[in-house]
């Protein structure tokens, strides 16, 4: 092998892995969107499968939920920040990077502070965790939401961040949005990634909310 | 690759070759062992058969042995012959280059499916028919046996770390010993005090988890007298593997003596029982039982 | 988002600044400065603990606080992970930054084995050595269980004492067996497969080895703190009445879900993207498929399991009520919540054994894998459908009596697949001219102990018989012929066939004979009599039995310590080869087609000195017009056809 | 490094893994409470004596807050045990001191003396044959030896006495139970578990957890020796 230096034209290897990883990442989000789906989708198991078998009586005795205006809060925060980052990302694509990024920040912060209510809601319960299953189940579901809504918040700063850094990178190339460097593909795909883990979660957190807050 | 002569011919000329061969070997190994299985080892099979349920069991116990043997023959036959055939002759050749056959495939395919699909037919209709086969059916049990009118009612609550039996036709007496009349239908109400146990009366082919606040019913029908062992089939801590008892199986009339002689006996304890009922709750903040902080 | 999605490539940056070489071991995150932070982190979590939970009566009374144990424990695993600089990445990304990636290295020195690594031969290695780690210590476990039932009266242990050992033998083996080969093969030779220089995520790899390292030991410590007594299943509520241990088992499970996830991941995601040209689908190696499988199994199953531990660690120490009755929950939601994880799991453990015997036999029965696409169908078939079995294991339970033929149907469904490895290798060895070399031996010996857990499996499957098995040494005996004497062998196997390639070391012949023959009969004449022993009516985890088994009982004992002593022998063995005597291999010692062979020993750096493109399927032993698998050096002309 | 040192360190490495092994299993895993031997005296064949104390708190050791027993050893000092041997066919005269509170029994059932001689037990003197936990200071503990077919119920002291005993080891100045019973040991060697049933294992769910499970606790052998 080691003989076979001639200067035959070979695969470009760096277009080949940069590519790859571009693809890497599209998995790597869609994955990521499978695990925390079956997360959620677990303790959504717990709370149906509890409410069926209501034991006790002690599903639910007196029909109480965490605070809905918090969790209303929390939900629309979320659903805002999808759509504000859907169409911040749309504008980027035309080229528009500012535009982005005052929507990624924004989004970011929207997420954020959905992170920090979810936290606060838990320290104004108006239950005990082990006063009835309703209750627990939702005292058991508040840490992981707000776990995973700041991981969510932690995605869109990271790529904010690092927009702010790269951006003059791409600036002669036609910006971010349009640039073919590899740098900003991998950027934009890194931004399509964490857009539909965004997506993704904003669902989830409208079906989580309707389970929390109108079917209890 | 270069085949030694003995192997020339076309492909399905060799495979019948090699083939007729194991499947005769196959076929007579697998005959006599069946054979033997069914008629000899199969009427001495665990669990006996005490109850009904425990005949239904060695019989399925029976049915699967014998169509496994001929499974286990087919591979360490087809096994024994290739290693003994198709070695390496010292030569480092290759194989005959083959990627695969439709109708080998095809007829496995067919022939698993058949299989699997028998299988739990005949395990559904073992289920079904004898009652839920002596397994715990839950609180509300969709099959029963045919004749509910004389059947005996016996509660086993197991408890960290012993079964105690109660009796809601002699009173609702409750005794540590099991004794059971001959031929007679009988329902277990499996409840647990704790955690989660499992009462395995072995003798009887009964099984059913106690689950605390769970009613789990089992059926079986006594048709031997004898003695059987109880066991707690669930790890349930420290004790586990001391949890278990021994009863007996006795006449009808040795029964009606002994249940009434007990409840007698036990009427100043059966008054401190709670009423009789499919599952107890007991009150976790009494005595040293607080876990709560709230 | 936890998923690190940068590519970084790391070109020019080499890892640490100047100053001495300590120093830059201790930058570059290694075993010593993660323990140091970790065991800080766990001071400091125990002592909030103490003060968040101190005066709860719970707390005062039992005179435990699970409250403080499990602080402690994610403090010292977050600072573990400090330590190893595994957070640099995503600390920096908080500014848009990136971490370096150290370059990787033709030869590394001992140390950077115990360095946090993103080379992925590195981490197959630590993974290697890891692993067996682990399943030893499992295995002296089980001898301990062993030596109790000895006696069906005479008690060697406590009976706290041997619970907390089944329980910790059980957790042991299920939990780390499950990354035995995906960590060590895969790792390793995944990329070496597919004919890709890198991983994916290197980070992501590298994280997930170094979550086993504190699930090993948080799961061990559960030893000195009186165990946890509900085995490795953790029914609720004797997993809510337990001690501390029971919080070292929820967590440390939970740690090694994390690096499941993460492995599986990265998995995904390299097998998907970074085939080189002309890699079809059809050409994959089968281990790869097994890997591909196996990691999309995880991904949608260990979710599960991290809901279940969470919500056992939540009622445990936030005092919820969900897994029993009085305050609204119920047992069965553990049971279920565990279950829907806990059959895909042990699929988990058998597909990538499956796959390491498919992957190994065609090179020694030197004919192409009979019927490859049914090989992949039957695994993609297996994990299917073992997420609609798990009820299963609740047969005897009382809950949904009305589901019980359909969970009979399925579960019976799944010998379906299952047989196509039957199919696959007795077809594989037809007219084959075997070569019996040790790795063909394992693997021979994985169909005849398989077919053994696979046909009793057809027994646990069938409502009456399991009325009389479940719970009994039966099922016991059942799945160890399934996981020990499949996946186990496989990786013994594999051990012995990729030394050459992991080491540049070929191990000897007749030690190996030895090790199989008697890991071979030992093996059987351990778990064979189990099955008669569970059949009469031996329920598991018992530390007292009936004095008609004892002989029996004793009989296996007695074989399984041979297991140990032959295990023994494989250690000092394998060792004393790696270390001392080191018999040097020769490039392609089995003439396989593989394309990991194909690189030459010791694996150059970068694997490939190009990106290989892929000509023909890795099997096309026997096949006069089969060129080689790849042309590793391709000019532009041999990708245009292809690609 | 030459290959001498190599395997020097390789022996090295097996030496220590060994070490390691070994002291695990004995310095962790084969450690035990210790055993108290009940020795018939010269002059009364076939019965023994053997005296007990169970207290609220142990009061000692790794957890000092959970309820456990101490047994009289023969030079008359406690030890906090629960294994204890009596020699085959003899009558066991049990002495017990209960300092413990008591309260309700999860299955009413166990409040029935079973299995001593005359089904019987005297609390302070009187003969009491069935304890209604639901009533007066309940049952503080079971004696309980399956195996045997032993079952006794201890009765509770108050708890709100004012001598009540906090920590052991007590003495019986403080508020207890004597409590006597006998039970005959059987015609066959056998190593007896013994356990109880009141949920004392406080802070734990069903009570059932901690010095409910713990052998030295309230989880014991009776070994019944030649």
């Amino acid at each position: 092998m080691a003989s076979n230096v001639d200067e035959r034209p070979v695969i470009d290897e760096e277009a080949y892995y940069h590519d790859a990883s571009l693809g890497a990442t599209w998995t790597a989000s869609r994955t990521a969107v499978a695990m925390v789906a079956t997360l959620y989708g677990g303790l959504a198991f717990a709370f149906f499968y509890l409410q069926s078998l209501n034991s006790n009586g002690q599903w639910n005795p007196n029909h109480m939920t965490a605070s809905t205006i918090i969790g209303t809060t929390i939900m629309v925060l979320i659903v805002a920040a999808a759509f504000v980052n859907y169409f911040g990302a749309r504008r980027l694509r035309r080229g528009l990077v500012v535009d982005w990024q005052v929507a990624g920040a924004f989004a970011a912060l929207f997420v954020i502070v959905a992170g920090g209510l979810q936290i606060w809601e838990l320290t104004r319960l108006p239950f005990q965790p082990s006063s009835f299953g309703y209750a627990s189940v939702f005292v058991a579901f508040g840490p992981v939401n707000a776990l995973a809504i700041l991981l969510t918040g932690y995605g869109l700063e990271t790529e904010v961040m690092k927009s702010v850094k790269i951006k003059k990178k791409a600036i002669a190339d036609g910006g971010l949005g349009l640039s073919s460097l590899p740098i900003a593909e991998q950027f934009r795909a890194n931004l399509d990634g964490i857009s539909f883990f965004l997506n993704s979660f904003a669902v989830i957190t409208v079906v989580f909310y309707v389970i929390f807050y109108v079917v209890a | 690759m270069a085949l030694k002569t003995e192997d020339s011919g076309s492909p399905a000329a060799i495979a019948r070759k090699h083939g007729s061969r194991i499947v005769a070997i196959w076929f007579i190994l697998s005959l006599i062992t069946d054979l033997v299985v069914w008629f000899v080892w199969g009427p001495h099979m665990p669990p006996g058969t005490m109850t009904t349920s425990a005949a239904g069991q060695q019989f399925d116990f029976k049915v699967l042995t014998v169509m496994s043997v001929p499974v286990l023959y087919m591979v360490w036959v087809y096994g024994a012959y290739v290693i003994v055939k198709f070695r390496d002759r010292g030569d480092h050749e290759d194989g005959y280059y083959m990627k695969g056959n439709r109708k080998t495939q095809a007829l496995w395919y067919a022939v698993t499916a058949v299989l699997v699909l028998t299988l739990a037919g005949f395990g559904t209709y073992e289920l079904v028919i004898p009652a839920g086969a002596g397994v715990g059916e839950g609180p509300s049990p969709i099959w029963k046996p045919a004749d509910t009118t004389h059947m005996l009612q016996v509660q086993v609550i197991a408890q960290q770390w012993r079964f105690t039996y109660r009796w809601p036709q002699f009173g609702g007496m409750e005794t540590t010993s099991l004794v059971l009349p001959v031929n007679t239908e009988i329902q277990f109400n499996v409840t647990s005090l704790d955690v989660i146990h499992d009462f395995w009366a072995y003798q009887l082919g009964v099984k059913a988890d106690a689950n605390p606040e769970v009613n789990n019913v089992a059926y079986t029908k006594t048709q031997q007298t004898g003695r059987f062992v109880v066991r707690c089939d669930e790890l349930c801590g420290i004790w586990h593997g001391a949890m278990y008892n021994y009863g007996k199986v006795v006449s009808q009339s040795a029964f009606y003596q002994w249940a009434t002689s007990m409840e007698t006996q036990n009427a100043p304890l059966t008054k401190l029982l709670p009423k009789y009922s499919s599952v107890y709750v007991p009150n976790d903040n009494v005595a040293g039982g607080q876990y709560f902080n709230g | 988002m936890a998923i690190d999605m940068s590519q970084s490539t790391g070109v020019g940056q080499s890892g640490g600044a100047g100053g001495s070489t300590a120093v830059r071991w201790f930058a570059r995150g290694n075993i010593v400065s993660a323990t140091i932070l970790g065991a800080g982190g766990w001071f400091f979590g125990h002592w909030w603990g103490n003060v968040i939970a101190g005066h709860y009566a719970s707390v005062q009374n039992s005179g435990t606080n699970d409250v403080s144990w499990l602080l402690g424990a994610i403090f010292a695993t977050v600072a573990w992970f400090i330590g190893l600089g595994a957070l640099n990445h995503p600390i920096a990304k908080l500014w848009g930054g990136e971490a370096p990636m150290p370059e990787k290295k033709d030869k590394y020195s001992l140390w950077e084995y115990f360095s946090y690594s993103t080379d992925h031969k590195v981490v197959g290695i630590q993974y290697l050595f890891a692993m067996l780690l682990y399943f030893f210590v499992g295995g002296l476990l089980a001898l301990g269980i062993r030596t109790e039932l000895l006696s069906p009266t005479y008690h060697i242990w406590g009976p706290d004492t041997y619970i907390e050992i089944v329980g910790e033998h059980g957790t042991m083996m299920m939990m780390m067996m499950t990354s035995v080969i995906m960590g060590p093969f895969g790792n390793f030779l995944i990329p070496l497969m597919i004919g890709s220089k890198r991983m994916a995520f290197p980070r992501l790899e590298a994280v997930s080895f170094w979550f086993t390292v504190p699930a090993f030991f948080f799961l061990l410590s559960a030893l000195w703190q009186g165990g946890f007594q509900s085995g490795w299943t953790g029914y609720a509520p004797l997993s809510i009445q337990g001690g501390v241990g029971q919080d070292a088992y929820l967590f440390s499970f939970s740690l090694m879900a994390m690096s499941m996830l993460a492995a599986s991941t990265n998995m995904v995601a390299t097998i998907i993207n970074f085939r080189a040209p002309g890699m079809r689908w059809s050409r994959l190696s089968i281990l790869t498929w097994g890997m591909i499988t196996t990691a999309f199994t995880m991904i949608l199953s260990v979710p599960v399991l991290i809901d279940g531990l969470y919500v056992m660690g939540m009622d445990r120490a936030a005092q919820t009520s969900m897994l029993y009755g009085q305050h609204g929950g119920s047992p069965f939601l553990w049971e279920n919540l565990f279950w829907f994880f806990g059959h895909p799991e042990v699929y988990l453990l058998a597909l990538p054994g499956f796959a390491m015997t498919t992957e190994i036999l065609p090179v020694f029965a030197r004919k192409p894998i009979f019927a490859f696409k049914t090989s992949v169908a039957g695994m993609i078939g297996v994990a299917t459908l073992s997420f609609f079995v798990w009820q299963h294991h609740l047969f005897a339970s009382g809950m949904n009596p009305d589901m019980r033929p359909l969970f009979m149907l399925s579960t019976e469904l799944i010998s379906i697949p299952t047989g196509f490895l039957y199919l696959v290798g007795m077809g594989t060895v037809w007219r084959g001219r075997l070569r019996f070399n040790v790795p063909m031996l394992f693997m021979l010996a994985v169909f005849f102990n398989f077919l053994w857990g696979g046909i009793t499996g057809v027994y646990n499957s069938d409502v009456p018989v399991d009325a009389l098995v479940h719970g009994s040494f039966f099922v016991m005996a059942h799945f160890h012929f399934t996981i020990m004497g499949q996946l186990m062998f496989a990786v013994f196997g594999a051990i012995y066939y990729y030394t050459p390639l992991l080491f540049g070391i070929k191990l000897s012949e007749k030690l190996g004979k030895i090790h199989f023959w008697t890991m071979f009969v030992f093996f059987n004449s351990t778990f064979l009599p189990l099955f008669i022993v569970g059949w009469l009516g031996q329920p598991r985890r018992v530390f007292e039995y009936a004095a008609r088994l004892q002989t029996l009982n004793q009989w296996v004992s007695i074989s399984a310590y041979g297991l140990g002593l032959s295990l023994a022998f494989f250690v000092v063995t394998f060792i004393w080869q790696l270390v001392v005597t080191r018999p040097k291999s020769e490039p392609n010692p089995w003439d396989s087609r593989g394309l990991e062979w194909q690189v030459g020993i010791p694996v150059p750096k970068d694997n490939f000195e190009r990106i290989p493109v892929i000509l023909s399927s890795p099997y096309e032993y026997g096949n006069p017009n089969a060129g080689p698998m790849a042309d590793l050096t391709p000019s532009i002309s041999s990708v245009g056809s292809d690609v | 490094m030459s290959k001498g040192a190599r395997a020097g360190l390789v022996l090295v490495a097996f030496a220590a893994a060994i070490g390691l092994i070994l002291f695990g299993i004995f310095g962790y895993l084969r450690t035990s409470p210790p055993v108290v031997s009940a020795v018939p005296a010269a002059t009364q064949p076939n019965t023994v004596n053997v005296t007990m104390q169970v207290d609220g708190a142990v009061g000692v050791g790794p957890h000092p807050t959970w309820v456990g027993y101490w047994i009289q050893g023969a030079n008359g000092q406690y030890k906090q045990t629960t294994l204890f041997t009596v020699p085959v066919n003899t009558y066991v005269h049990v002495k017990l001191y209960e300092y413990d509170s008591g309260g309700a029994l999860r299955n009413p059932y166990w409040g029935k003396e079973i299995g001593t001689v005359g089904n019987a037990i005297t609390v302070n003197g009187q003969s009491v044959s069935l304890v209604n936990s639901y009533a007066g200071n309940g049952v503080a503990h079971n004696f309980d030896v399956p195996g045997l077919g032993v079952n006794v119920a201890l009765p509770g002291v108050n708890g709100e006495a004012k001598n009540f005993c906090e920590v052991g080891p007590c003495n019986p100045s403080e508020a207890h139970n004597l409590i006597e019973f006998t039970f005959y040991s059987g015609k066959t060697v056998h190593n007896y578990r013994w356990q109880c049933f009141i949920p004392c294992g406080l802070g734990y769910l069903n009570g059932n957890g901690g010095p409910m499970q713990s052998i030295g606790y309230m989880a014991g052998f009776v070994e019944v020796v030649k």
